[in-house]
């Protein structure tokens, strides 16, 4: 049991959880309110709950991102099993948030995940193979590395607007 | 957990109502219902998404899913009030325009 | 980098937070998802924000006491100084949840706080040394032991009707 | 973060509404506005807590000092619309009573 953050100046947000559906809440919970703090120049409600944060345009692109992360790891890197948990450390600054994610499921090869087809008509709309694609759309950097531990690293900077904002604040 | 949804039929038209979160912990349930409704055959469905806060591609999938059995079956589709993160999710896998939203 | 739950029965969810009332809200809001996880019984509109949760009497009784725990370890064993981390490991099972925090702050000696007085009138309304008697009180089982770290453990149990409603779902 | 209440003056009484989540971290600022209130000296203030979600000990005492602070200039102090978590607080701590809840 050590202090993890001691005097670096950037603290990071740790978060354990079992690798299943069931801990998802929690998951997002915690990275919402980590967007908060990255993000609380805008004006909020003070009773506005989690899940309206999702008006703010960083916090959609950040939940977003990290749900299909998440659902993906559950489903596909542990299989539905729960065979292990999941490992997120959350860093947020003023300026951006970044996440890591990592798991000890089975590794994949991220570069073989088939990229959506540029024009969507009726016939074409996806039932499936959307996660990926959405959270790379809305993050502005996101990486893999398989493992032990796979790792994603999520990153996402407040638009340069809502960062002159916060420094309003 | 409860269901996020509510369907209302009517002989011409079938409103479905999805609330809260849409996402992969909830869509199974709805996926069961859209079943349902895509039995029926209906001749137009109205889906309001306007109390819908949160949606992830499970959600998405289980629209699609609704959308192409009812026009499979030559009836009409009309989704409604999609706001904030859902209208986001559309607006990125461009099926805003298909959706009509 | 190891999986902490393994194929252990009850999975552990694993917080680390600096140590400063800016985290409180992450800490606060994760509580209430393993309240949730625990009481799932009770009907919940889906949309009920985290904050809101606090309507069922077993988050009410675990949100308070947690509330008061966090804030002395920030204000008293921190020092409002932010020199460290708060570790949460909590528990939640069918009947019960279990928290326990850790600090590598100032130590105290918990026997040590005067009670609050048993008659209250308006003359003596206290305005401070509540935090101790509110998290005592609405816990079953309330511990502290000096560091470092110090750890607190606090434990809350469903009530005989609330874990009838949740083996019956 | 914005202030989470809302004070309307009136020659008879002050209004003080409290919404959200009363706490370490928005207490400092209501204490700021009940020093203000309580230098008025006025004849009666009701709080209404009815938007209150969550209390701790912090906004309980930020609470306590306005009664006193009125009370001493002899003014009233009726605290109206306490539910779930912040009434379960204040019956813990057997003020109810004293407020009158
Ligand atoms: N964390 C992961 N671990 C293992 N495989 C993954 C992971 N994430 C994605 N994949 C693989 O990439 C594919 C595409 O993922 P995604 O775009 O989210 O669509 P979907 O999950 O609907 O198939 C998945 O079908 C799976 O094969
Ligand atoms: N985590 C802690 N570390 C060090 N001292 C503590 C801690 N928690 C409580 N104390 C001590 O116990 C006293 C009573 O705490 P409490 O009942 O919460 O009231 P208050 O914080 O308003 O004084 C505090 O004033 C402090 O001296």
């Amino acid at each position: 049991m050590r202090a993890i953050v001691g005097n670096t100046m950037v603290p990071t947000i740790r978060l354990t959880v079992p690798g299943t559906l069931r801990y998802r809440a929690i998951a997002v919970r915690v990275v919402g309110e980590a967007c908060r703090l990255v993000s609380s120049s805008t004006q909020r409600d003070p009773d506005d709950p989690v899940v309206h944060d999702v008006r703010d345009p960083f916090d959609t692109a950040v939940i977003s991102a990290f749900m299909e992360i998440f659902n993906n790891i559950a489903i596909h890197a542990y299989k539905r099993t729960g065979g292990g948990v999941i490992d997120l450390a959350i860093t947020p600054t003023e300026r951006e948030l970044v996440i890591e994610v990592r798991d000890h499921g089975h590794p994949f090869d991220l570069d073989d995940v088939t990229p959506l087809p540029n024009e969507l008509d009726e016939d074409s709309l996806p039932e499936g193979g959307m996660g990926i694609h959405i959270a790379k759309t809305m993050l502005d950097e996101m990486t893999y590395e398989p493992g032990p531990p796979n790792l994603w690293r999520l990153r996402k900077r407040l638009s340069a607007n809502q960062a002159a904002g916060a420094r309003r604040s | 957990m409860p269901t996020p949804f509510e369907v209302q039929r009517h002989p011409t038209e079938t409103r479905l109502a999805v609330r809260g979160s849409l996402d992969i912990n909830t869509a199974p349930s709805l996926a069961e219902e859209i079943d349902a409704i895509i039995a029926t055959r209906p001749p137009k469905v109205i889906v309001d998404l306007s109390g819908l806060d949160l949606i992830d591609s499970s959600g998405v999938a289980a629209l699609v899913k609704l959308y192409k059995g009812v026009r499979g079956a030559n009836g009409t589709v009309a989704i409604t009030g999609a706001r904030d993160q859902p209208l986001a999710i559309f607006k990125l896998l461009r099926m805003d325009k298909v959706f009509n939203l």
